[in-house]
């Protein structure tokens, strides 16, 4: 168990380090910083003074080499548009996509899984009509989705706000929606946007689960033991669906995450997805950098996560001591 | 006809299932209307949006031919360039298959051949493959794209640049999806490849990759057609949402998601046909293959992961 | 006795989009308490349909379309679906097949246990439990205190069977239905489970209906026997009537197709056909005929396939040790060793068969010998050169097309995406043995009608055929390759009897024509008689004993071989 | 089970409190932009979003009125020293918004700052040789030549408190990471930073103890970046905000007519025009010339001029809301030639036939570059224009990028024409004549936007000359045949002059000045 956890964090390591090299040797390509930085009246023996501080006209392994250098020392570096430190810029930002994820994702598995169980088990008007909206849903573009509920609930009828997060409460460096009615009414629209696409996902994953188990022996076994219906489907079968549906869910936390980037342009959610978007606008390379490891950090320690509930979830693989 | 019909679906299971099934038919029907207007738009379209000479940006941001200011030339309106809407959703259309086909393609020939690979040769091949596709699920298809994009806007010779965007696109997409169908090959493959009919390929000495290839492969056609479906899906939204944040297609051949962002920017204004149709179009497209891999879903019965 | 089931003409239809098909034609079947009925068939007799429908649990889109399921004096056809819920478990329970997929992986024994007895009956959650660890007890698993929160996986099939019974018994059902509650155990642990459900059912006074394929089960277990054959009852009777002396026609195939411990046979007699349906005959490959096949397979003429008394293969002191030295992240892995210090001399034109349970390493042996697993320790040498194992063998080595293989999966062993024509051609491409496309399809449509396949099944793929039929085919694939050394592993075990003898005859035939020599891998003791000159048996990857067919089956030497001969159900009356 | 009802009632008293909270003063103004000022520092960015954001916060020692003219702020009046430069009388009663009192030593500090290595403003005060503190109210600035332009050109020159500074340690400019003045500030302007965050919400309050009387009755404003236009336009729409700048031209007629809210349309300082490459020899982009230019002839260039119908492109792209541009700044710059305020015709016969003068009857293709998220319907405004080229035989095949590779891409040459809007900083026609008509020359730091090299001698023998003229009428006949020089050389397309479209909702009164600076002291709240 302890070996597996300590392997898993090699890999992830190794991980990590790919991704930063492979964000790293790509950002210079996106643009040239420096005419960001500076009006237009700037030289360009200025614009080169400032590219040979940044260390920009280091050869790229260099480069590299003291950007993980600085990270393994703590060291994230400044922003090149707001100057500000980027450990501190992204971390003021975290709190926003994750509030958002964790609303969409709530979204989406309190309506996904009860719904893909009911599609499993009945067949009917119901279950189709859920079948084809949720296949609309999956089929119109999330910018789409968002644009079309920011002009009906924001501005036709005008039930909820139409950008940014409204009043935030800081908990420590912690900003949250989470303790205010107009935190929780702008954080509705996006939770939507954001979730609906993965609901689809989570409930036709459910479903198709749910089918598969149902075929089972051990299922027609309690079947035929008489075990009551509820306790059938949610005891006995919806249980075993939980680790392909868990690995799918660590996935699609992922997929929120980067399809965030989009909701957040769409409803000026101040994320780490909008401050993507800008730092792709104004090459800031630092921020892109640390974000796209920041992000292969959530998504190792999701995969661990999920590894570790099949701990949980599963007595084989614990038994097995989680060699995969 | 129909007698031939109804004997090759006793015979097969799948076309038995299809002619039996009103969503896929329906949904089949409009694909294929889809994909038709698509391939043919260059000969059924009024005008060919693409040719900037015949432009005229006085025709621009006509409403559509039924209602007041309409223009009987344009049959559902203009955009903000003067092109005939309809011309432009068929070219889009054309241009966002061509994307999406091509993007799957290129998916599915890495995201096959590695994933046979994987699943044939295990062991360390594998591990790194899959920590490969771990590195890259961990750059969720946006970012990937956005990051080619950039890439790529940076290293093309400019000029180059438009030409090869449609490349780099499906490059871009196709590198996003590869490891659907890499998880889902490899996890077929361990199974086939402890089926005896594989053993008595090695037994005979045959090269891995010819048992690969010729024997395993078919094997896996099943779920592979299905995430085929599916991902042509993602593969046309996705150019639809990298269009909208700006790093699609080029501006001078629009796709129906440079078209939908194009729309949105007038969705204040009153010109709703510039966004209502490209996005409809994109739906009611997207929507029907989706049906239709839900119903090859159904039938095949594949395991999916 | 009054019958505790009684199931009268009972229809049992499927839609299919080949129109609608009938399981059941007409069954009638009683089960009195206290009595085993045994309930046997090959595939696609309806047996396991029968169990279905008693349960209320047909496959949808299966149903009832008329008959009576008459269950103590109530007829539950018809009943709806909770008043029947809640018969099950209750009075009505169920054994299935696999105890490795019967019982719920996430869920440990006791929990099934608890929640399967407190849905019937009103006790508390330790009664309860005590009730479940007496049962367990009484089912012969030892230690059950302590076991009882253990999770399925931790179990041994056998031990995990036990548990089955265990949860169909727990709430003191009246009719058991036992659907092949032994067939995926080794004969040891079957032995003691039908003894377990033969007590069972006598102490507790248990109707069982007790559905197997195998009729040295039925002969050992059941009280009553009906024979199904396309959903219709062929005879019914006490077992040893039916068995013994069988009046239909139906029946007395079937056992002759039963191959026989005591004795050895040179063909079965009085084959089943393989179904009704007729075989097209009409289409020919122009020039092709078994007689052809028969030519070409001997044309070049193999000094191998000459029967004397130099070894073709010798095996010495071999070790195969699975995932041994493979460096995992952190140390070595020790490794499951699948054989040790076997030594084996095969000679020329000799079948040689290898038995063992499960998990013995019999299969191992196959493997190692075509070269799909690597050797710890030993060699093989063939035709007096050595054999290279594993990877170290040449992928253009000339013993790749002397040594062929027939699986035992007939359904994984053919690929399912090629026509039989490309399945069988493929060999004789690949060792080059003919490049004429003519004659090669020529080659492919004789070598069918040699192993009795109609030259037309060429043109189809593997799906459309039976397990018979397939085996046919993988046979006519090993065959085409004109081997020297025929490996079978458990070439039949898969098959119905009647097509286990068709098999067996056919490769009784092609033995003697072409002098081939034979690995012959099996379980089932009665058909290594039928098929081998010597054996050997295998134990936890050690040989046993090796000694004629003869002397090992009239004296075995060894207390292991006598007891897998003592334990193997046999026909004898 | 407790716990969680004690946990909802703590969400919803918290709820509560900041419902009660939400009921603000009706003089909270809520405006929104497209982006965020990058940084707090007035000499670490010379950017438009920047200087004008932060105007409101501090202050120059001159600064402009609602019509752009040059009045007195922190400098009470100010003369000239003859030739050597100017002298400023500051005001004596002025305090930062941290109360200390403002001197000459602050400006003198600030002139150190902003002209320092680390500063982005520096290029200001290249014409300056030193500055000399006379007295606590008086300070000189001693330039290298005359200047007639000195005090328009530091308009923006925004004064910081020296102590302030020091005590903070941000003496200078931030250049790689921030320094205290980057999120903080503290200027001597209208309003003072109440908070900020950045890319996100900026708070301004009123100071109380502004020299000045503050026309404004704002108590709080708060700025929000909005990046999607469209999302702004909701979010005015929605009346979450007050007021939004810019907003898109399409939307412009629809929004006169909705009740409750009302358009500012203004003319911006900034000059949109095709550039040609002049320098090079051979197209980059073209299938079918090769080894020639003919950019570099007259008739071709002139060709392209009167291809585009830019009337046309008014009325259409920018739905009539700009005006045309016959030289590169608009009638309100100082220095704009009246004389030379005719365009070319739009004329697409006379086009093809000096295509064929030229020997291009069968036209040729070419790269046109274009940004696509740096003007107003830029990336509209070049697909037009190219179908309007192509109707002549020229044919564009049109690159549009964001400007993050669009700057880059011009610095390597890779174009064959260009599009380019250009807003004088110091609102003088001499400011495009030094940046894009001057043969580019590094070290005189002259023509370093001209990136298509084009030159004129006498364009290059004028300059200096209209820099240090201190007489107008000769400084504008200077001016005057510059401008010709220009269009007869058809340097470039110059074509319209770009709007201001700001939205407000209509119970805000403002005042819209040509830079686009957003100033809040004169937005009232009815």
């Amino acid at each position: 168990m302890l070996s597996f956890i300590i392997r898993r964090l090699l890999q992830s390591l190794f991980v990590m380090l790919a991704v930063s090299l492979i964000a790293f040797s790509l950002f210079r390509f996106v643009g040239d910083p420096i005419a960001q930085m500076v009006g237009q009246e700037t030289s360009i023996e200025d614009q080169e003074n400032i590219r040979e501080r940044l260390g920009l006209n280091d050869p790229m392994p260099t480069q590299y080499a003291r950007f993980v250098g600085n990270l393994a020392k703590g060291e994230f570096g400044f922003s090149y548009r707001t100057r500000q430190p980027v450990n501190e810029l992204i971390l003021s930002r975290l709190p926003a996509t994750l509030e958002l994820g964790a609303v969409s994702l709530f979204i989406s598995l309190i309506v996904g899984i009860p719904a893909g169980i009911y599609t499993a088990l009945k067949r009917g008007f119901l279950s189709n009509a859920l079948l084809v909206t949720t296949l609309v849903g999956i089929s119109i573009p999330t910018f789409v989705i968002g644009i079309f509920l920011i002009y009906t609930f924001g501005v036709a009828l005008g039930w909820l706000p139409t950008f940014g997060r409204g009043e935030t409460v800081q908990l420590g460096w912690w900003q949250t929606n989470f303790l205010t009615l107009s935190g929780w009414k702008a954080l509705i629209l996006p939770g939507i946007t954001l979730g609906v696409y993965q609901l689809t996902l989570t409930m036709r994953l459910v479903r198709a689960e749910m089918q598969e188990v149902l075929k089972t022996d051990y299922i027609k076994f309690a079947t035929a033991r008489g075990i009551n219906y509820r306790s059938l489907y949610l005891h006995h079968a919806f249980r075993n669906t939980l680790v392909p549906v868990i690995t799918i869910i660590g996935l699609q936390l992922g997929g929120i995450i980067a399809f965030s980037i989009v909701t957040e342009s769409v409803f000026q959610w101040p994320g780490m997805g909008l401050l993507f978007l800008d730092s792709i606008r104004y090459v800031d390379i630092p921020v892109m950098s640390v974000y796209l490891v920041l992000i292969a950090l959530i998504f190792v320690m999701i995969n661990l996560i999920v590894d570790l509930a099949y701990f949980a979830i599963d007595p084989r693989v614990r038994h097995r001591g989680g060699d995969d | 006809m129909i007698e031939s019909l109804r004997r090759w679906s006793i015979e097969n299971e799948l076309v038995y299932l299809f002619l039996r099934s009103p969503g896929a038919l329906l949904a089949a029907l409009v694909a294929l209307l889809c994909v038709g207007g698509a391939v043919l738009s260059p000969w059924i379209a009024a005008n060919d949006p693409y040719d900037i000479a015949s432009l005229d940006i006085l025709d621009s941001l006509i409403p559509p031919s039924w209602s007041d200011g309409g223009d009987a030339r344009f049959l559902i309106g203009t955009d903000d360039q003067g092109r005939d809407l309809l011309a432009a959703i068929l070219y889009g259309t054309r241009l966002s298959l061509l994307v999406g086909f091509l993007a799957i393609t290129f998916a599915s020939v890495l995201g096959v051949t590695v994933g046979l690979m994987a699943g044939y040769f295990g062991g360390r091949f594998d591990a790194i493959v899959m920590r490969i596709a771990d590195v890259q699920l961990s750059l969720p298809a946006i970012l990937t794209a956005l990051l080619i994009d950039g890439i790529a806007r940076g290293v093309l010779p400019q000029g180059q640049h438009d030409n090869l965007m449609i490349m780099v696109l499906t490059v871009a997409i196709g590198l996003s999806l590869w490891v659907n169908f890499a998880r889902t090959v490899r996890a077929t493959t361990f199974v086939e490849r402890n089926k005896e009919y594989v053993q008595s390929c090695e037994i005979m000495g045959m090269h891995p990759f010819r048992i690969m290839f010729v024997h395993i492969l078919p094997n896996t056609m099943g779920p592979i057609l299905v995430i085929l479906t599916v991902d042509l899906a993602v593969a046309v939204l996705l150019e639809a949402t990298l269009s909208f944040l700006g790093v699609g297609v080029p501006a001078n051949q629009p796709s129906l998601g440079t078209l939908i962002r194009i729309g949105t920017e007038y969705m204040f204004s009153g010109e709703w046909w510039i966004v209502i149709f490209p996005s409809a179009m994109l739906i009611l497209m997207v929507i029907s293959i989706n049906l239709l891999g839900d119903f090859l879903r159904d039938a095949l019965n594949p395991r999916i992961r | 006795m009054s019958a505790l089931l009684s199931i009268e003409n009972l229809y049992v239809n499927f839609p299919t989009r080949f129109g609608e098909f009938v399981a059941l034609d007409g069954v009638n079947l009683n089960v009195a308490a206290g009595e085993i009925h045994g309930l046997v068939g090959e595939s696609g007799a309806g047996k396991s349909t029968v169990g279905a429908a008693v349960m209320g649990l047909l496959q949808s889109p299966g149903y009832v379309a008329s008959g009576k399921i008459v269950f103590a004096g109530e007829n539950l056809v018809g009943l709806n679906n909770d008043a029947y819920h809640r018969l099950r478990g209750d009075r009505i329970s169920m054994i299935f097949q696999d105890p490795q997929t019967s019982l719920n992986p996430l869920l440990t024994i006791a929990t099934q246990m608890i929640e399967t007895i407190r849905q019937h009956r009103h006790v508390s959650a330790s009664d309860a439990r005590n009730q479940a660890i007496a049962l367990l007890a009484e089912t012969g698993i030892n230690d059950i205190e302590k076991r009882i929160d253990d999770y399925p996986h931790q179990f041994s099939g056998g031990m995990r069977q036990r548990v089955v019974i265990g949860l169909a018994l727990c709430t003191e059902p009246e009719l058991i239905i036992a659907d092949e509650p032994t067939t995926a155990l080794d004969v040891s642990v079957q032995k003691q489970i039908l003894k377990l459900i033969r007590t069972l059912c006598r102490e507790r006074n248990i109707g069982i209906v007790l559905i197997t394929h195998d009729i040295g089960v039925i002969n050992e277990t059941a009280d009553r026997v009906t024979v199904l054959r396309s959903g219709r009852v062929i005879e019914s009777g006490n077992t040893k009537d039916v068995l013994g002396k069988p009046k239909q026609t139906y029946t007395k195939e079937l056992m002759a197709a039963v191959p026989r411990l005591d004795k050895r046979l040179d063909r079965f007699k009085n084959i089943v056909g393989e179904d009704d349906k007729v075989i097209d005959d009409s289409w020919k490959v122009p020039l092709a005929s078994a007689s052809f096949a028969t030519q070409w397979l001997l044309s070049e003429k193999n000094e191998g396939n000459e029967r004397n008394s130099h070894p073709l293969l010798t095996v010495s002191n071999l070790d195969v040790t699975f995932n041994s030295g493979q460096a995992s992240w952190f140390g070595k892995n020790k490794g499951f060793k699948a054989l040790s210090n076997i030594n084996i001399d095969l000679m020329n034109g000799e079948v040689l068969g290898v038995v063992g349970e499960s998990g013995s390493g019999k299969s191992t042996l196959a493997k190692a010998i075509v070269g799909l697993v690597p050797l710890s320790a030993g060699s093989m040498e063939f035709k007096g050169k050595m054999l290279p194992a594993g990877k170290h063998r040449d992928r253009h080595h000339p013993s790749r097309r002397v040594i062929q293989m027939v699986f035992q999966d007939p359904y994984s062993s053919l690929n399912n995406r090629k026509t039989v024509e490309s399945i069988i051609a493929e060999p004789i491409r690949f060792y080059g043995l003919s490049h004429d496309e003519v004659e090669i399809k020529k080659l492919v449509a004789s070598v069918l009608e040699l192993v009795g396949m109609p030259q037309r099944a060429m043109l189809k793929y593997p799906h459309q055929f039976s397990g018979g039929q397939r085996q046919r085919i993988a046979v006519a694939r090993a065959l085409v390759a004109r081997p020297e050394f025929l490996i079978c592993d458990e070439p039949t075990s898969a098959l119905d009897v009647s097509i286990q003898a068709q098999i067996l005859n056919l490769l009784k035939d092609l033995q003697q024509t072409f002098g081939l020599s034979i690995l012959f891998i099996s379980h089932n003791l009665a058909v290594i008689r039928q098929m081998a000159d010597r054996v050997v048996v295998i134990k936890n990857g050690e040989v046993v004993e090796t000694s004629n067919t003869e002397q090992f089956f009239s004296a075995p030497s060894k207390t292991y071989s006598q007891m897998l001969l003592s334990e193997t159900p046999s026909l004898v009356f | 089970m407790k716990l969680t009802l004690r946990a909802m009632l703590f969400i919803s008293m918290g709820t509560a409190l900041t419902l009660s909270h939400g009921i603000t003063s009706a003089e909270t103004f809520k405006w929104a932009g497209t982006s965020d000022p990058q940084t707090m520092d007035p000499h670490a960015n010379n950017s438009a979003p920047v200087l004008g954001f932060l105007n409101n916060v501090y202050e120059g020692l001159v600064r402009r009125n609602k019509a752009m003219k040059i009045e007195p702020a922190l400098a009470e009046s100010w003369e000239q020293l003859g030739a050597d430069g100017w002298r400023f009388n500051l005001r004596t009663d002025v305090t930062f918004h941290d109360g200390s009192a403002f001197t000459a030593d602050d400006v003198l500090f600030s002139y150190e700052r902003a002209s320092s290595e680390e500063s982005d403003v520096r290029s200001w005060f290249s014409p300056v040789e030193s500055v000399v503190v006379v007295d606590e109210h008086t300070i000189d600035f001693l330039t290298i030549a005359p200047n007639p332009l000195f005090p328009d050109s530091i308009a923006n020159f925004m004064i910081m408190d020296k102590d302030w500074a020091t005590a903070n340690e941000a003496m200078r400019p931030s250049s790689e990471a921030e320094n205290f003045a980057t999120r903080n500030a503290n200027g001597t302007g209208a309003f003072t930073l109440a908070s900020r965050d950045p890319g996100v919400k900026t708070t301004l309050k009123p100071y109380e103890g502004w020299w000045d009387t503050l026309e404004s009755n704002i108590t709080e404003a708060v700025y929000t970046p909005i990046g999607e236009s469209a999302t702004g336009m909701a979010a005015l729409l929605s009346g979450e905000i007050d007021f939004i700048s810019p907003i898109p031209l399409q939307d412009v007629p629809r929004m006169k007519q909705r009740a409750g809210f009302k358009v500012h349309e203004g003319v911006e300082a900034r000059v949109l025009m095709f550039g040609f490459a002049h320098q090079i020899d051979e197209l980059k982009f073209s299938d079918d010339v090769s080894g020639k230019n003919p950019f570099q002839d007259v008739r071709v260039r002139q060709a392209a001029y009167q291809a585009v119908n830019v009337d046309a492109l008014i009325d259409k792209v920018m739905r009539g809301n700009a005006q045309p541009a016959a030289q590169l700044v608009s009638d309100a710059m100082k220095g704009y030639s009246e004389a030379n305020a005719e365009r070319l015709a739009y004329d697409p016969e006379a086009a093809k036939q000096l295509m064929k003068d030229a020997g291009y009857a069968d036209g040729f293709s070419f790269g046109l570059q274009c940004p696509n998220d740096r003007y107003i319907n830029d990336e509209s405004i070049c697909k037009a224009a190219a179908s309007m080229f192509a109707k002549v035989g020229l044919n564009a095949k049109l690159t549009a990028m964001p400007v993050r590779n669009y700057w880059p891409e011009l610095r390597e040459d890779n174009f064959d024409m260009y599009l380019l809007g250009w807003s004088p900083g110091t609102f003088d026609a001499e400011h495009p004549i030094r940046f894009l008509a001057s043969t580019p020359n590094e070290e005189k730091k002259l023509g370093s936007w001209n990136f298509g090299g084009y030159s004129n001698a006498r364009i290059d023998e004028l300059l200096p000359m209209i820099q240090t003229e201190l007489d107008d009428d000769k400084r504008q006949a200077m001016i005057d045949e510059t401008t010709k020089l220009m269009q007869q050389d058809v340097a470039y397309i110059p074509m319209y002059v770009q709007p201001l479209i700001w939205a407000s909702k209509d119970n805000i009164e403002l005042t819209q000045r040509t830079d686009n600076f957003f100033i809040l002291r004169w937005v009232t709240i009815q």
